[in-house]
């Protein structure tokens, strides 16, 4: 029986079902404002006492699908590669706080549509070129070209189009906007993952010519195995990195990072799943709450779900603590089927928490006219477990949910306007990464000519309503707004939302410290330090 | 007490059926330098008691009890150490198939260094004395030999390397087990002329184990008739063989085709029935159940082994039988038709370069059997097969049947033209398909050849057992699926049946059965055969006109008395002399594979050879007499003659 | 045996050419978009349409089938789409590990599956024979990635005697990338000793039960002397059609073992650019392990004949 | 009247072919594989009556609970009752390998057969497109398979079946080749019976040692082969209980539930045990006879 010249080669797990097991979906990290400005920007906080210089980090992360290309990249590790390497105008914090970096300062002109910029004088790329305003200009007009095929387009989509940049003096830049924008940092900031600031002559191979103003410079890059990099001596952060230098390998799958940060291969990871990495020996978790989330999408505009009495069922068949117990290892946040997270700050929090009801759900499908729904559920291997969850909650209230589950190529390939399955498909679980500004989610997804509106949702109050958000100059302005829009979207529940995933990245307590986890997993080694 | 004592020894298998009894009670006892013969047909027990000897049974044989001494040293004590020492000094064996007792992956030199080895000969020394051991048996160019492997050898050099290796071992006690089976009747002369040089030079006891009475009266000094485990009869071998005491060793000798003796004169008589099962032997005599004197006293008790002048035989009534008038009567048989059945002209078929079948013409009359004689590798079953549309692509020469063209390959004959050629093949095991019985066999063959008689009629007919009809193939002796293979290829009324060696497989006493029923139906049907054999006894007995090839030639054809009494080709003396196994053959073979001489192929080992001529310009093809023609350029007065 | 060689010889590459047709056919039907796959979802139908324009996507297939192959041959194997890397490279290089690692586990294998063979060979229906035996079926039975899980949480995580992953630093030397291999191949060489033991055992058995060795014993040489001479040779030869099927997994067949221990071998290689409809990576490993896998059959049938004296000539008839 | 045929008659006649010793050790390994295939398959047909939970039935709130009194095997990530699930996985695994074997065995046989008894440029042909087919990579077709058709069972025995059709041939051809030179064939070819019936009729019979070795064989790479295309994510669609899927999905628990991983990776190696040993004695036994 042994002769088995068995003929099957089993594939890479990683892509298929595999990179579902990743949590973060690695298609999906695209990132952008969050909350208006705080107080000063301050450097991270300092470490207790002088930090040790030296010593090189060993950083485990999936291998990127695609080149390693600042302009096009979309996925977690190669956005975290370049982050090491180059710089943004402005850093988000944790908890989507403002830090100043290669802007000085920025200020908006009454009405928020014209924004000016102060670039940081004294800062130089690494390979010797003074950083000046022409530099920033160069980086945006590349992005917002649409030869270069940036995912940044979308996020400028409506606000900043090619020519809005300008220049005034050697080091400052003007944003003129199409319309009123108050979070317009965040777009610029490293919530746009893509708007790092490369040098005006860049021309497109950053894996060969790696120039930029970042904390390390990239020495090796090689797509099968990994990449290692070293300090740069001509950071502008003086005194910063303390580490030597940073090597990153590329892992097939998170069990294998597990066991690699174990048996003392790594000391931390890049991308980290919660429900597969976990706090033992050596292996500590710092965890962030976050407002990434994975949307129940439901098509409004045909049977079943054209009924609104039929969404609002669904809502309340889940058990919403019971998925973030599953899929998400508790550490989310329960989501309220409306697209402002907690950690928004105009997010209300004046409208009841769904619960799981099976009265209701029973009392609202008879008031539907539906005696016995059932519907299928499309998704792509990253939201296999959510699928699960969702299929045998449904089925304790008597919804059955037929699984169709795809690659992701062919989830997401096909014609955006006509038949890709993640817009097309009656009911399906898309992966969103964490967004800085609620209007991220809004504008794409639930508005009437959102470009993601795969609910096929048409509610002209509520576009008005959002406009009216983005344009706001005050706080309660924008609170009142934000009312409306949430209580609009709970009723009638285009997209569910039932948790809000928490983020975390694993380290080697023993070995380094100063990692900190981010909700969009962005990469800021400059302040880690030998223990 | 020197040479070899055997004394009451019993041997038996464990089966899942309980002991076996293989071997029961033999006695016997041997001088040094005298021979042996041990004479019995399938399941007598004789293999069991050479291994025996060599105390070399299978892992699930036992000695039970007796006693073997050679040279006074008893076999059966020795310990392993000692047992080994002593097979390595004392005994030499030689198996039937040589070729599989040399290790396939080591050179022929290698293994005979080995032996010597064996006998504590220094390192240097061996390569000469490898050499001198390979001259020894008379194989040409030994250093080319030492170095060849065995599947690179013929048959009858393998034999010699076994042989060459005994004399290295220089035993006291040498058994051959068939030794000489399978080879070819003048490369067994030529073995037979040196396991004479063996017995002088080591001054050695054999033991020769054979089915063949006659070769085995030739050869040894005594011979031992085994029974089924038991020794029917013992005495000196050529006393044995010309007034048998015992009714079985009678039956055998009456039973066994003798050279020039055709079917006219005298009839083969086969022993009735089977040997008795082993595990379940008959009371009373063993032969008892097939011996045409049994009375009740034979089928009661056993006999025991009484001395009758001079002869040790186990028969109550050894004294009164009369043995000799048990020879049956000749049958004639009916005279070929006139006309030609089969005509092959200018036939040839080729292996790669090698023209097996070279250039051969030959008419079958209607009613006619017509045998083919040839040694091996002469291209008499290529020609069979050939014939019959199957083997090498056809190259040149043309075939014809009852006058019609007759396609070379099979694939492009009609349906009438395959139900009147059919085909028997040699080895018994394998002519039937295993998994099917009896009756499916026959009635598939029916049906396929549009026969019109019934499954029962037809085995009748090749007296077979009705009984035997529900039985699986399998399970049948050697001569019964002849028997049923004969059957099959008569269920279309055939005209013409081509038989390749037939009997040559089969014990001598089922050969003699199966001949009589191939001659019965030829008698009944008037089918014509071309029988193929090696053995001119059985081609003599039936054949009405014979064909002898060589290396691919027809070398003479004509009606059977006339090429067996001569004047008759070289070459057909050669085969007469060998069969009648008068005159062993002192000279080296040529290697087989050596080069065809432009002129005539049996150049080389003609005694009569005329120089030149021979060697370079292709014999013609002289007439002898009416209907009997010889390829050669000897003048035809000066053909050599057969001897009376 | 010539015979043999060149007509071997020619059906490589007419299969090649087979296959190669056949991924590109594959290819076509198969979901999803490699410029899709290349951009992300967030990127606009439009800049997806450009960059399959650019990337020659949008012509007739016999016209980029034709276009590639004329490239191929003269050794340009273009780049990945994904991964925008000479192909030429990327494949290589994994084709590099896949046979480190292979040959690495054929090095362990090839004692082992003999030693294992013969003994039990030689102790016929003895406790040692049926033990070997049923362990032999046993490990051939459990799917690689089960007996690699199980090494890996004893040997890499408990007793941190090897690395957990088999990939070694870049430029490390060739001791420290073999330590990191030992547990992968230590379960490639659970997975395939039974098959290649139970060969050598059969032909152990029919050595020793082989007229040419009761030949010898009855020229009274000793049972060690019988086995070193005769038993060894011809048990042994028979052993290399089961090492070469052995060998053509190893090579193809890996692709549980890659992923488990993270090593970039090019079975992955394969299944990924086969999920990516990356073309051109495809095609060049496709077309390499169909190389490899044809050569090492027939190296195998070539071997089995010069090995074996019977064979050696081409037997005609 | 040969040694050789001397020593078959006296073997005949006693019934003393195989050396007695080894049959009789022989059904220890046949019981114990007869027990472990016999136990699967009961389960696989009773596994609901036997199931102490409803596998698919979700517990968040019990994750990862350690085996325990009420849980003997733990429970998986959903809080899913890992014995249940294992009981319940033994039936997609004994629908899809049986099937998929009997489709390699039925095509294998036929084409073997066909290149054996024809031989020539048939024989050729098959032996050339065979070769094609192994070295075609039968990872592409599969996905290939899947794309066209969808996940279902019949797909997977369709690629599992195919995938395995080239083996079967090449061991039913070279068996069939050794009895075409059977006299007793050749009668048969002589007596004009037509080509099929060649095959089934005079051939098949006599080899159909070869084929039923192969079936067991393959029966127990079958069963890998359905594992290990779950465990690359082509195999059924998610939730279902098969073993193959249970590893690859549980496979990323290792350290925290290890129970989540050994208990169908031992299923999986048990089954094949099983059908391995079974395998190995039918073979000794029809050597025997």
């Amino acid at each position: 029986m042994a002769d088995h010249a068995h003929p099957f080669t089993p594939s890479r797990r990683g892509f298929l079902a595999g990179a579902g097991l990743t949590g973060l979906s690695l298609l999906a990290a695209a990132c952008s404002s969050g909350t208006p400005p705080s107080s000063g920007a301050s450097d991270a906080t300092s470490p207790t006492g002088a930090a040790k210089r030296g010593g090189t980090l060993r950083v485990g992360t999936p291998a990127p699908p695609t080149s390693l290309d600042p302009v096009t990249m979309y996925d977690g590790s190669a956005i975290g590669i370049v982050q090491l390497v180059a710089d943004y105008l402005i850093w988000l914090d944790p908890d989507f706080t403002l830090v100043p970096r290669l802007a000085q300062s920025w200020s908006a002109e009454p009405g928020n549509k014209v924004w000016t910029f102060v670039i940081r004088k004294g800062v130089v790329f690494s390979d010797g070129t003074p950083l000046d305003a022409k530099a920033v200009k160069a980086s945006f007009d590349r992005l917002l070209d649409p030869k270069n095929k940036s995912a940044a387009l979308s996020a400028f989509d409506g606000i900043l189009v090619a020519g809005g940049v300008s220049l005034r003096g050697t080091d400052t830049v003007v944003f003129t906007l199409e319309r009123a924008f108050s979070d317009f940092p965040y777009l610029v900031s490293a919530g746009n993952y893509n708007a790092v600031i490369l040098k005006s002559d860049y021309a497109g191979n950053f894996a060969k010519s790696p120039i930029g103003t970042g904390p390390f410079l990239l020495k090796t890059y090689n797509a099968s195995t990994g990449a290692t990099l070293v300090r740069n001596p001509k950071h502008w952060q003086t005194g910063k990195p303390y580490l030597d230098g940073v090597q990153v390998k590329f892992y097939a799958d998170s069990q294998a990072e597990q066991l690699a940060l174990q048996s003392g291969d790594l000391d931390a990871l890049i991308i980290t799943d919660p429900s597969v990495i976990l706090a033992t020996g050596n292996v500590v978790l710092d965890k962030v709450s976050g407002t990434a989330m994975t949307a129940l999408t439901l098509r409004a505009d045909k049977a079943p779900f054209d009924k609104k009495e039929v969404r609002q069922a669904i809502a309340y068949a889940l058990d919403r603590p019971g998925v973030n117990q599953s899929i998400d290892n508790n550490i989310g946040q329960l989501g309220n089927d409306h697209l402002f997270a907690p950690l928004f700050k105009a997010a209300p929090t004046d409208i009841a928490q769904r619960a799981q009801d099976a009265d209701k759900v029973k009392q609202l499908l008879s008031s539907a006219g539906v005696d016995k729904l059932s519907f299928t559920l499309t998704f792509d291997p990253p939201s296999k477990s959510y699928a699960l969850v969702i299929q045998d909650q449904l089925k304790q209230v008597g919804i059955d949910v037929k699984l169709d589950q795809r690659s992701s190529s062919e989830f997401y390939g096909g014609d955006q306007a006509k038949d890709t399955p993640w817009l097309f498909t009656d009911a399906n679980l898309v992966a969103w990464a964490g967004r800085a500004v609620p209007s991220q989610f809004l504008a794409p997804m639930v508005t009437s000519k959102g470009v993601w509106n795969g609910s096929k949702y048409a509610n002209p109050a509520l576009d008005a309503a959002l406009l009216a958000y983005d344009a706001a100059a005050s706080d309660d302005e924008r609170k009142k707004q934000a009312e409306i829009i949430a209580t609009t979207l709970h009723e009638d529940v285009p997209v569910i939302i039932s948790i809000w995933n928490g983020s975390v990245r694993a380290y080697n307590k023993t070995k380094f410290t100063g990692i900190k986890a981010h909700p969009s997993t962005y990469v800021d080694f400059s302040s880690v330090s030998r223990v | 007490m020197t040479g070899l004592l055997v004394d009451g020894l019993r041997v038996s298998f464990d089966t899942r059926r309980g002991p076996v009894h293989v071997v029961d009670d033999v006695s016997l006892d041997v001088p040094r330098g005298a021979t042996l013969g041990v004479v019995g047909e399938s399941g007598s027990g004789k293999t069991t008691f050479g291994r025996a000897l060599a105390r070399h049974l299978p892992s699930n044989g036992r000695v039970l009890d007796g006693h073997i001494s050679v040279d006074g040293t008893d076999v059966l004590a020795l310990s392993p150490r000692d047992l080994r020492a002593w097979r390595a000094r004392e005994l030499a064996v030689v198996h039937q198939e040589a070729g599989a007792t040399l290790d396939p992956s080591m050179r022929v030199g290698a293994q005979l260094a080995e032996v010597l080895g064996q006998q504590d000969v220094a390192r240097d020394a061996r390569r000469d004395r490898v050499r001198d051991l390979l001259s020894a048996v008379r194989l040409p160019d030994p250093d080319a030999i030492a170095r060849r492997y065995p599947h690179e050898l013929s048959g009858g050099q393998q034999q010699r390397v076994v042989i060459a290796a005994v004399l290295a071992a220089r035993p006291s006690l040498v058994i051959l087990d068939e030794p000489t089976t399978g080879l070819d009747a003048s490369v067994e002369a030529e073995i037979l002329a040196l396991l004479e040089d063996l017995r002088r030079d080591l001054d050695a006891t054999l033991v020769l184990i054979s089915h063949d009475l006659g070769l085995v009266g030739q050869i040894c000094d005594e011979v031992v008739v085994l029974y089924a485990g038991q020794v029917v009869e013992r005495g000196a071998a050529a006393d044995v063989l010309t007034t048998p005491r015992h009714p079985y060793t009678a039956a055998l000798l009456a039973s066994a085709p003798t050279f020039g003796v055709p079917r006219r004169q005298r009839r083969l008589l086969a022993i009735a029935g089977t040997p008795p099962d082993p595990a379940a032997p008959p009371p009373g005599c063993r032969f008892a159940p097939r011996c045409a004197f049994a009375d009740d006293t034979c089928r009661a008790d056993s006999p025991p082994a009484r001395v009758v002048d001079g002869r040790t035989v186990r028969c109550h009534h050894a004294e009164l039988l009369d043995l000799t008038a048990t020879a049956r009567p000749g049958a004639d048989a009916p005279v070929p038709r006139p006309g030609s059945l089969l005509q092959l002209n200018g036939l040839t078929r080729r292996y790669g370069s090698l023209a097996v079948v070279d250039d051969v013409t030959l008419d079958i009359a209607p009613g006619e059997v017509f045998g083919l004689v040839g040694e091996s590798g002469s291209g008499k079953t290529t020609l069979a097969r050939a014939v019959m549309g199957i083997g090498p692509r056809p190259r040149s020469g043309t075939m014809r049947l009852s006058g019609n063209a007759l396609a070379p390959v099979l694939r492009r004959r009609g349906r009438a033209v395959l139900r009147r050629m059919q085909m028997v093949f040699q080895q018994p095991d394998t002519t039937l398909n295993p998994s099917h019985r009896v009756r499916t066999v026959l009635a598939r063959a029916l049906e396929t050849l549009d026969g019109t008689d019934s499954v029962e009629t037809l085995a009748a007919r090749a007296q077979l057992d009705a009984a035997l009809l529900d039985a699986r193939s399998t399970d049948l002796s050697g001569g019964q699926k002849q028997r049923v293979a004969i059957a099959r290829a008569f269920a279309g009324s055939p005209d013409l049946v081509v038989c390749d060696e037939p009997v040559s497989a089969l014990d001598v006493s089922v050969q003699a059965g199966v001949l009589e029923v191939l001659a019965d139906e030829r008698d009944r049907t008037g089918t014509s055969y071309l029988f193929i054999s090696h053995d001119l006894a059985v081609i003599g007995y039936l054949a009405d006109r014979v064909g002898v090839m060589y290396r691919g030639q027809l070398v003479e054809v004509g009606a059977t008395d006339d090429v067996l009494s001569g004047p008759h080709h070289p070459y057909t003396a050669a085969l007469v002399l060998a069969a009648q196994r008068r005159e062993r053959r002192r000279s080296a073979t040529p290697p087989a594979q050596a080069a065809i001489a432009t002129g005539c192929r049996f150049a080389a080992r003609c005694p009569h050879h005329l120089g030149d001529v021979c060697a370079e310009q292709p014999p013609p093809l002289r007439t002898v007499a009416e209907g009997h023609q010889v390829r050669c350029h000897l003048p035809i007065d000066q053909l050599p003659k057969g001897t009376a | 045996m010539t015979r043999l060689l060149t007509r071997r010889l020619v059906a490589i590459p007419v299969t090649l050419l087979a296959v190669s047709v056949l991924v590109f056919l594959a290819t076509e039907v198969l979901p999803g978009d490699v410029a899709r796959t290349v951009l992300g979802r967030e990127a606009s139908d439009a800049s997806v349409a450009d960059l399959r324009r650019s990337l020659g996507l949008d012509d007739a297939l016999p016209v980029r089938y034709a276009h590639w192959l004329g490239r191929f041959v003269h050794g340009d194997w273009g780049t990945s789409y994904t991964l925008k890397v000479p192909v030429r490279e990327l494949v290589l290089g994994r084709l590099g590990n896949s046979l480190l690692l292979a040959a690495f586990a054929f090095l362990l294998l090839v004692p082992i599956a003999l030693g294992l063979g013969l003994l039990a060979g030689l102790h016929h229906d003895k406790p040692t024979d049926r033990v070997i035996s049923v362990v032999g079926l046993a490990l051939g039975a459990t799917p690689e990635f089960v007996t690699g899980v199980i090494l890996l949480v004893v040997f890499a995580v408990q007793l941190k005697w090897f690395p957990a992953s088999a990939q070694a630093n870049p430029g490390a030397g060739l001791l420290v990338r073999l330590d990191h291999l030992v547990l992968p191949a230590v379960s490639l060489v659970l997975l395939c000793t039974g098959y290649v033991a139970r060969h050598v055992r059969a032909s152990t058995v029919a050595a020793v039960e082989s007229p040419y060795v009761r030949a010898a014993e009855l020229r009274g040489a000793s049972r060690s002397q019988v086995v070193r001479r005769h038993v060894l040779r011809n048990s042994t030869v028979p052993a290399t059609s089961a090492l070469g099927v052995q060998a053509q997994f190893l090579i193809g067949g890996l692709v549980a073992v890659e992923l488990l221990f993270n090593y970039p071998g090019v079975g992955a290689l394969l299944l990924q650019s086969a999920v990516d409809k990356d073309l051109p990576t495809l095609q060049a490993a496709a077309v390499v392990l169909g190389l490899l896998y044809m050569l090492i059959m027939l190296l195998v049938d070539v071997t089995y004949r010069l090995l074996d004296p019977r064979l050696r000539r081409e037997v005609h008839a | 009247m040969t040694a050789v045929q001397e020593r078959r008659a006296v073997a005949v006649a006693t019934g003393v072919a195989a050396p007695p010793t080894a049959r009789r050790r022989r059904p220890i390994a046949l019981s114990v594989g007869a027990v472990l295939v016999g136990g699967w398959v009961l389960i696989a047909a009773f596994w609901p009556y036997l199931a102490p939970y409803d596998p698919q039935r979700q517990h968040p709130t019990l994750r990862f609970a350690a085996p325990s009194g009420a849980h003997w095997l733990g429970t998986d990530q959903f809080g899913r009752d890992t014995f249940s699930r294992m009981l319940a996985g033994a039936r997609p695994v004994l629908e899809i390998a049986p099937l998929a074997t009997g489709l390699a065995l039925i095509a294998g046989t036929l084409i073997g057969l066909l290149a054996g008894t024809c031989g020539r440029w048939v024989d050729e042909l098959i032996m050339r497109v065979l070769d094609a087919v192994l070295v075609f990579p039968a990872i592409i077709a599969s996905i290939l398979f899947v794309a066209m058709l969808g996940r279902s069972v019949t797909v997977l025995v369709l690629v599992i079946g195919l995938a395995f059709v080239p083996i079967v041939t090449r061991s039913v051809r070279a068996a069939t080749l050794v009895e075409r030179q059977q006299p007793y064939v050749e009668a048969a070819l002589l007596r004009g019976e037509p080509l099929w019936s060649l095959m089934l009729r005079e051939i098949l019979p006599n080899i159909s040692r070869t084929v039923l070795v192969e079936a067991t064989s393959r029966l127990g790479d079958a069963i890998f082969a359905a594992a290990t295309l779950s465990f690359i994510g082509l195999g059924q669609q998610p939730g279902s209980p098969d073993w193959g899927a249970s590893v690859s999905d549980n496979r990323a628990y290792l350290q925290n539930a290890p129970w989540t991983v050994l208990s169908p990776a031992l299923a999986i190696a048990s089954l094949v045990i099983g059908v391995a040993l079974v395998a190995d004695s039918l073979r000794a036994r029809l050597d025997a006879r």
